[in-house]
């Protein structure tokens, strides 16, 4: 399944019908690309106040205009990317992780643990996530590994009940009840027959939660919660400009766009990737 | 049914129980101390003063001690005194309530009237341009953040056009339009994201559907295709929008904050977020409870509806 | 046949992107008449059936033509094509589960029919429904419709398919494997109903099925379908008694025959679709033919006081029961009780096949599972050579997993897709430890040589092959650590009757080699007769009889046995098994 | 009435079915009732002990529904209020004679008894009333029925101007002890009931009948609305939801003084400061903190985040028009890269350091000052990383002297320059107590100064203070912030106060506000 996963979604994303999703696939790419190569490419310093130049509109100097103290947009725009999808990804990658390991160890502990557990992750899953974002803070103290933790710790359970859900009824599946009958044991039925099938959903559920992730990122910047300044973030910009916007509407439309774009690119590749998988969890 | 309910209610208590805990732990959990911001700013903290008021609102105590005081009143229907304003918790839940309620109905009515037919037109005419079109558009509220939405709808609405109060609650009994039209504005801002999500579950569930050979005889039997959609798949399609939908709906209860504020709307969630800010425990504590027990509600909600679309549900209920 | 046909296909193709489903298949059906369409898997007997219905969607892509008494329903506006679908031409699917819409009451479904084609009303639709449920022998007819079809049994659910199939007395009704997912009782029960609707309505039916027994039973004619083309047609007696093709003529002599007496050692009659058809492109061959000689892993230690020993059975079950709690949840309270195995005892010898058969939810699975320890009884023994198997543990457990053995239905199901082939039939091996990587590889291919498959194939994954060589592949795994005894659960019963065959025979030959005992536990009476040495017979968690295959077959006892025997489709044409006159 | 609901529903109507019809239903919802003021107010009031300070809005509203026994006028005078006279027999003693027929909300009548009370409420520890500090060693007595003498043990030129801030309220010993919830329930004398009231909400004011000033209130009703966020406030008053609102955003005051249908009063009012933390080294080293403050370029903080709305303060923060504003100090202390080198060299730093900034994460004026501050520290080597926290964990770390610097809005306590003793005295609980601060040479010079009555002399006192401030710099001073109050015009008869009573200017102004 994993080579005929990830071959009809390659393949579908070569159809026309899919055009939509490649375009934003390539756009996504386009997008870390120049994100993580922000440093070496040729665009102003995006900490470099003036304070004579604030909130300007387009220009020769600045092609996005300027922000709120006078720094250049475009160039917060580049390096803001590397935060926001960095945070995001990293975010991500934590909530799947540790989500992925609950749910799988949740998955084959024995139906009373599985209730408890179950149960206490219905709790932290209807736990308002900006009531953890801001004990998380009030505890840790802002900074970059927070916000990852928080936003991580946020997606986790989720992350964890969908592979629980998916581990349950692989649970039951003829080969892991072979396996089984060869004398595999806990360990050898999580890695050899549950993971390797749990990768397609874990990657949907992935392309979701980067979505979220990228948006929490950016409310809680916005509400002053997440990256610290002068550090740039999408979520923060706008959070920022948009106080200015009848000074100048431009400076927040950007890095809003900027935001929307990626989120809505995620989200187009992350349809495809579901309706790739929805037909092969049927089968 | 009757046993059905039973049983979703004593595990419903049950969780309830779990989150009592939980929500206290986590709640004493953050750092900082009320009677330290209520007194701290003018007074410095003053420690004679500040141990006085901590002895009067029995923060002294064991956590031991605090908990269970907590929980003994709060199984008798007391959700304890605020700190900061010394009025029952309560009293200010059954304000806010109603209104975080009010606004997550209005998201809804505004996700569904939207979202459903969003969702059936990109699945009923997949692989057309209208078909990716609504998809798109979808997509597109799912992706827009509602802070972005949200400053969009005040300044064109509310200031621009000035059709539209841009922001504010009224309370129903003083003036029952003005309360509505205030209404307006926040619950877009929740709905056009809402939107999305709809019509992205409506979608997905809806192609799912369509596969089933009871849409196959449906057409077998001379329905058109339309119509075999409306009829046949649709009802069965609702079950998991039904789902998603609660589950939105209740992570809405405390998660409106931004909405909350854009729109100075006081809902539960900024009462949760200011009780918060003021480590004001009861409120905090209170809110959450409150959060939880509408979630539980909510997903019995949620079981009866997907049984009226859904009579297995019925069954194994 | 000198009746112009009610309708003609002609040069029907159907391609579904790259691959060419249904490739020019042409045929006619009379009024009245019976058509059966026979294939395997992949045949594309289905998508001819829903083809002439225009019910492929989407990408597909149709050619040919579709004349209904002369009209090119091809080239029908969809307008004439909703008012032909119903009326004219009406459908049977084949899953009763999800042919009928879990939300709608079954009354109303029927109604809809009436409502599109008659200008009826309502309640004159509801009425005429609850005539038809009737009709379709549903007692209490009127409370029923207003169930939803998860309140009604599977054999339920498929009369008030066929009356909706009949509501509006079509001249064509096409059944697509209509009483494939029931069991036996209920299929015989289905058809009479079936086939005296037809009568009564004078409809011609066009059935699509596999199963050759039921064709003998139903058609006037029948179409021979392979990989989409049409192999060979004619009238159902040139079909049985002197059929041109040899793909025909095999196909029919390896269905299973029940009142073929047992003869020891025999083996199933084959079809070589590869000598016939030549070799396909998609799936990798097998190999020529299973070689004895390949090296079969060494004797693992046995268990500790359990040497074989021809007077201690293999496997003895006392009274053993296993009950499900439904419902419920944390609580300890609620819920139902299921008896899925409610006192079953049960003795097997050593290198012996004993059949378990029972329709579905006898509990013959869940049987199985305990046996295999892959599930726990709720009380009862089982011993396996003498050794209380629910009390094992640690290395006794393990030791006990490498003699036992299970081999599952569901060959799609039973090996991990993530896996490759290799990987799959060592990891036995792998998790006892008894091998490296270097001699798994080699044992591997041993194991595939073994079952019959191409040792290079070890690092193929599940999906490139076809069902009867995954089933292989889980008999090779199941092979790798050389078990003395094997619980088959309805090994065979997903795969084609040429396939099915050739498994049988290589359980067959393994049993012979290795001395194995098996549990085969099934459904179908009709293979039972020449693989199995005793017949256990399981109804509703009990074991209603037991004994020699031949005293089951020829002198049954218990009346249940006997309804079971009675409603096995024969392969043979002979009225007294016919619900239809043989056509002239 | 009628037409404007209809019309109402018609609004309602076509934004949901999103045929929005601009302009057509301009203002259905913008009129307010006659005689309401709709006031939007930033603070989100949850605690209305009158003795306890929380923000400006509850200044606002405390202000209102209670009186002190003096109180300022709209030309910052002090004037009767509860007491009709007052006489100072010696500089520590201020004697009140109380007005005839005052009476609480609930109809009962102010005694001297109430008087004493009240003030002995403030003292009580366990009250932790804000103005505790300034009370505590008074002895307070009630002469006769309508007479109250307050004592202090030392002269205290100050004394009156505390007596008349809102945080003085008179309340009712009886309606205290009968143990009614004073966080939020009001019964005072002044000018306004509390009708209605939702805990950090919203609050309804009603005119008192029985005002002890004749003609006033003017208004019936004022509406009060918490909004903490800016824009919600800013977006309400342009959308016509409200009357009035406090504390304009500095980006928006010079867009809403354009709109020809607003009014907007600016003036100084808090001053932006950074504190250290003088006991942590390095920044117990006055020539570190100096260094520091040479560095910062305050007319760049006044230009982007203050949109120019906030004076730089080149020297100590006495306002110009204040009669102990010191011209000599004026450009002590200015941006000079190179003396800010000097100084941090000298002191051993040349090679630069490190300090964590606290900020307040809810204000664009702290978040861009601290992000200029961070740049100009850098340019002297200073590394300044900045943390945003929110306001309750800024008041923590400032009690639990847990931070090497923060940002901070400080409000003009008193037009009186002893304000001083409150920011920067080693007894006050503000700042000094708990990081455990103390400079004996400014010490001396405060209490010399709260001694004196002569206006000249403590000029003077004040002046070498004020020096000695400068050379020590505990706080850099950054700028003064403009407090603005922006309002459509039919609201007639407000007077906008700075510095000290920019808070209080509402709460003075609102009974003799009139709508047209």
């Amino acid at each position: 399944m994993t080579t005929t996963f990830l071959s009809t979604f390659l393949r579908e994303l070569g159809s026309r019908r899919n055009l939509a999703a490649s375009a934003a696939l390539l756009f996504l790419l386009v997008v870390a690309v120049l994100s993580a190569a922000a440093p070496l490419l040729p665009i102003q310093d995006p900490l470099a106040i003036d304070t004579l130049n604030i909130l300007s509109g387009p220009s020769q100097a600045h092609w996005l205009g300027t922000d709120e103290l006078g720094r250049d947009i475009l160039s917060r725009i580049i390096h803001g990317g590397r935060i926001s999808l960095g945070v995001a990804l990293s975010a991500v990658l934590l909530a799947g992780v540790l989500g992925t390991l609950l749910g799988v160890l949740i998955g084959f502990c024995g139906p009373r643990v599985e209730a408890v557990a179950m149960r206490l992750i219905d709790v932290f899953v209807s736990l308002p996530e900006i009531f953890v974002a801001l004990i998380a803070l009030a505890l840790l103290g802002g900074g970059l590994g927070t916000l990852i933790g928080t936003i991580g710790l946020i997606y986790c359970p989720q992350f964890a009940r969908v592979v629980y859900n998916m581990t349950r009824s692989i649970r039951a599946r003829e080969h892991v009840l072979a396996a089984r009958s060869l004398g595999a044991g806990r360990l050898w039925l999580i890695r050899h027959e549950a993971l390797p099938n749990l990768y397609s959903i874990i990657a949907v559920q992935a392309s979701v939660t980067f979505s979220f992730a990228l948006l929490m990122e950016a409310g809680l910047s916005f509400l002053g919660l997440g990256v610290q300044p002068p550090t740039p973030s999408w979520g923060q910009m706008v959070g920022i400009l948009k106080n200015y916007i009848y000074i100048n509407p431009w400076s927040a439309v950007f890095p809003g766009l900027a935001l929307f774009f990626v989120v809505l690119a995620v989200n187009l590749v992350g349809d495809l990737l579901q309706d790739v998988l929805n037909p092969e969890l049927r089968k | 049914m009757l046993r059905f309910l039973g049983h979703r209610l004593s595990s419903a208590l049950l969780t309830l129980a779990i989150a009592a805990v939980a929500v206290f732990l986590v709640a004493r959990m953050i750092p900082g101390d009320p009677v330290m911001i209520m007194l701290g700013e003018a007074t410095g903290g003053d420690p004679a003063a500040v141990a006085r008021m901590r002895n009067e609102l029995g923060l002294d105590r064991s956590l031991f001690v605090q908990f269970s005081n907590w929980a003994m009143r709060l199984l008798q229907g007391d959700f304890g005194v605020s700190i900061r304003s010394g009025e029952p918790v309560l009293d200010d839940l059954l304000l806010r309530i109603p209104r975080s309620l009010e606004l997550i109905a209005g998201g809804l009515l505004v996700a569904v009237l939207l979202g459903l037919p969003l969702g059936i037109l990109s699945a009923r005419n997949r692989g057309r341009l209208s078909g990716a079109i609504s998809s798109i558009v979808s997509v597109i509220g799912f992706s827009a953040p509602v802070f972005v939405s949200g400053v969009i709808l005040v300044v064109v609405f509310g200031v621009w056009l000035q059709v539209l109060p841009s922001s504010g609650y009224v309370p129903f009994a003083d003036d029952p339009l003005l309360h509505l039209s205030c209404l307006v504005l926040p619950s877009l801002a929740i709905g056009l994201n809402f939107m999305g999500v709809v019509a992205r579950v409506t979608r997905a569930s809806l192609i799912d559907t369509m596969d089933n050979d009871y849409v196959a005889l449906a057409r077998a039997k001379g329905l058109s295709r339309g119509r075999a959609m409306i009829r046949h798949a649709l009802p069965n399609a609702m079950v998991p929008v039904i789902a998603i939908i609660g589950i939105r709906a209740g992570n809405l209860l405390g998660g409106t904050v931004i909405v909350e504020a854009l729109f100075d709307w006081p809902g539960l969630s900024s009462l949760l977020v200011s009780a918060s800010f003021s480590r004001d425990y009861p409120v905090i504590q209170g809110s959450l409870i409150a959060i939880f027990a509408i979630f539980i509600l909510i997903s019995l909600l949620i079981d009866l509806a997907q049984s009226f679309f859904d009579p297995r549900v019925r069954a194994t209920a | 046949m000198t009746a112009a046909p009610l309708l003609s296909v002609r040069d029907l193709s159907v391609r579904f992107g790259d691959f060419l489903a249904v490739d020019g298949v042409g045929f006619d059906v009379a009024p009245g008449e019976v058509v059966c369409i026979v294939g395997e898997s992949g045949s594309g007997k289905s998508v001819t059936g829903r083809a002439i219905m225009g019910l492929l969607d989407g990408s597909v892509r149709r050619s040919g033509e579709i004349l209904l008494r002369g009209e090119a329903l091809q080239d029908a506006s969809e307008k004439r094509m909703n008012a032909v679908r119903g009326k004219e031409i009406s459908m049977i699917f084949q899953e009763p589960m999800t042919a009928l819409n879990p939300g709608m009451r079954v009354g109303a479904q029927i109604a809809e029919v009436l409502l599109l084609h008659f200008p009826v009303t309502r309640a004159e639709a509801m009425r005429r429904a609850v005539a038809l449920l009737e009709r379709v022998g549903i007692r209490d007819a009127k409370t029923r419709a207003r169930a939803f079809p998860h309140e009604l049994s599977g054999g339920m659910r498929q009369r008030v398919m066929i009356a909706i199939a009949c509501a509006a007395d079509p001249a064509l009704i096409i059944a697509d494997e209509p009483t494939t997912a029931l069991d036996v009782t209920v299929q015989a029960q289905v058809l009479e109903l079936l086939f005296k609707m037809q009568r009564e309505l004078g409809s011609a039916v066009v059935f699509v099925t596999h199963d050759l027994g039921v064709v003998a039973g139903i058609a006037d004619r029948v179409v021979v379908l392979y990989r989409g083309k049409v192999v060979e047609q004619g009238t159902v007696t040139e079909i049985f008694t002197r059929a041109q093709h040899p793909y025909t003529r095999a196909l029919i002599a390896a269905a299973p025959d029940v009142e073929l007496p047992r003869t020891p050692g025999l083996r199933f009659p084959t079809v070589d679709t590869d000598a016939i058809f030549g070799r396909a492109d998609g799936a990798p061959a097998s190999a020529p033919a299973p070689s004895s000689a390949a090296p079969v892993p060494a004797a693992p230690a046995s268990l500790a006081g359990t040497e074989e020993d021809a007077a201690t059975p293999a496997l003895e079950l006392r009274d053993l029961h296993r009950t499900f709690r439904l419902g419920g949840g944390l609580l300890p309270f609620g819920g139902k009780s299921l008896h899925a195995v409610n006192g079953v005892s049960l003795t097997i010898a050593p290198g012996t096949t004993t059949a378990l058969i029972g329709e579905s939810g006898s509990g013959k699975s869940t049987l199985g599972r305990c046996v295999a320890r892959l599930d726990r009884p709720t009380s009862g023994d089982i011993l396996y050579r003498g050794r209380d198997v629910v009390a094992l543990r640690g290395d006794e457990l393990m030791a006990f997993r490498r003699q036992v053995q299970t081999i599952f239905q569901d060959p799609f199901a039973s090996l991990n897709p993530r896996r490759t082939v290799g990987e799959a039939v060592t990891d036995g091996l792998a998790i006892h430890g008894l091998a490296g990587r270097e001699e798994r590889h080699e044992r591997a291919r041993a194991l595939l040589a073994r079952v019959g498959l191409d040792p290079d194939y070890v690092s193929r994954y599940p999906h490139q092959f076809s069902g009867g060589q995954r089933q292989r592949i889980a008999i090779a795994r199941a092979l790798a650590l050389d078990p003395r005894f094997i619980v088959a659960d309805e090994a065979v019963s997903a795969l084609d009757v040429s396939v099915r065959a050739q498994v049988l025979n290589l359980l067959s030959d393994l049993q012979d080699e290795h001395r194995l005992s098996f549990l085969f536990i099934t459904h179908d009476l009709s293979t039972v007769r020449q693989f199995a040495d005793r017949v256990a017979i399981m109804r509703a968690g009990e074991i209603v009889e037991d004994g020699e295959t031949e005293a089951i077959f020829t002198d049954p006892q218990h009346e249940y046995t006997r309804s079971l025997l009675a409603a096995v489709p024969r392969i043979h044409l002979e009225s007294a098994h016919r619900l239809r006159p043989l056509p002239a | 009435m009628e037409m404007t609901r209809r019309s109402f529903a018609l609004t309602g109507l076509t934004a949901l079915t999103g045929l929005a019809l601009g302009g057509t239903s301009l203002s259905a919802f913008a009129a307010g009732k006659a005689g309401t003021l709709r006031y939007g107010t930033v603070t989100e009031v949850t605690n209305i002990d009158p003795h306890i300070y929380a923000g400006n809005s509850w200044k606002v509203l405390i202000g209102v529904l209670y009186s002190p026994l003096v109180t300022f006028d709209t030309k910052g005078e002090i004037v009767p209020a509860v007491a009709e006279s007052w006489e100072q027999p010696d500089a520590a003693t201020i004697v009140f004679r109380l007005r005839e027929g005052v009476t609480f909300h609930d109809g009962s009548a102010l005694t001297a008894d109430d008087v004493v009370f009240s003030l002995e409420r403030i003292r009580d520890e366990a009250t932790g009333a804000t103005l505790r500090g300034y009370l505590v060693d008074c002895t307070i007595a009630k002469v006769d029925e309508r007479t109250v003498e307050v004592k202090k043990s030392e002269p205290d030129a100050s004394l009156l101007s505390v007596l008349a801030l809102p945080e003085a309220a008179m309340v009712s010993k009886a309606w205290v002890e009968s143990g009614v919830n004073i966080k939020s329930q009001a019964n005072g004398t002044g000018p306004f009931t509390l009708a209605e009231y939702e805990s950090g909400v919203r609050a309804r004011l009603a005119a008192n009948p029985s005002y002890f000033i004749e003609g006033e209130p003017k208004l019936e009703t004022v509406d009060f609305r918490m909004i903490k966020s800016d824009d919600a406030r800013v977006s309400a008053l342009r959308s016509g939801q409200l009357d009035m609102i406090d504390f304009v955003p500095w980006k928006d005051i010079d867009m809403l003084a354009r709109m020809p249908n607003f009014e907007v009063d600016s003036a100084s009012g808090a001053f932006m400061s950074v504190w250290f933390n003088a006991t942590r080294a390095p920044f117990d080293d006055p020539r570190v903190r100096r260094a520091m403050a040479f560095a910062v370029d305050r007319e760049a903080i006044s230009r982007a985040a203050f949109f120019g709305h906030g004076t730089p303060i080149f020297s100590a923060p006495t306002p110009e028009d204040s009669p102990y504003y010191n011209a000599d100090l004026k450009g002590t202390v200015s941006l000079d890269i190179e003396k800010a080198k000097a100084l941090l060299a000298e002191a051993g730093h040349g090679e630069g350091l490190d300090m964590e900034l606290i900020v307040y994460q809810g204000l664009g004026i702290y978040t861009t000052t601290a992000q200029i501050l961070q740049a100009n520290l850098k340019e002297i080597g200073v590394n300044v990383s900045i943390r945003l926290v929110e306001w309750s964990d800024l008041v923590s770390r400032k009690n639990g002297a847990d931070y090497d610097a923060m940002i901070y809005g400080v409000s003009m306590k008193l037009n009186d320059p002893d304000a001083y003793s409150y920011y920067l005295g080693s007894e006050s609980a503000y700042w000094a107590k708990p990081i455990g601060y103390r400079d004996e040479t400014l010490e001396a010079l405060l209490d010399e100064g709260r001694q004196l009555t002569d206006q000249g002399a403590r000029k003077a006192v004040y002046a070498k203070a004020e020096e000695r401030i400068l050379e020590t710099m505990p706080w850099i001073f950054i700028n003064y912030r403009e407090q603005a109050q922006a309002y459509t015009r039919k609201v007639k008869g407000y007077v906008h106060l700075g510095g000290a009573l920019s808070e209080a200017a509402p709460a003075i102004s609102l009974p003799k506000i009139a709508l047209d």
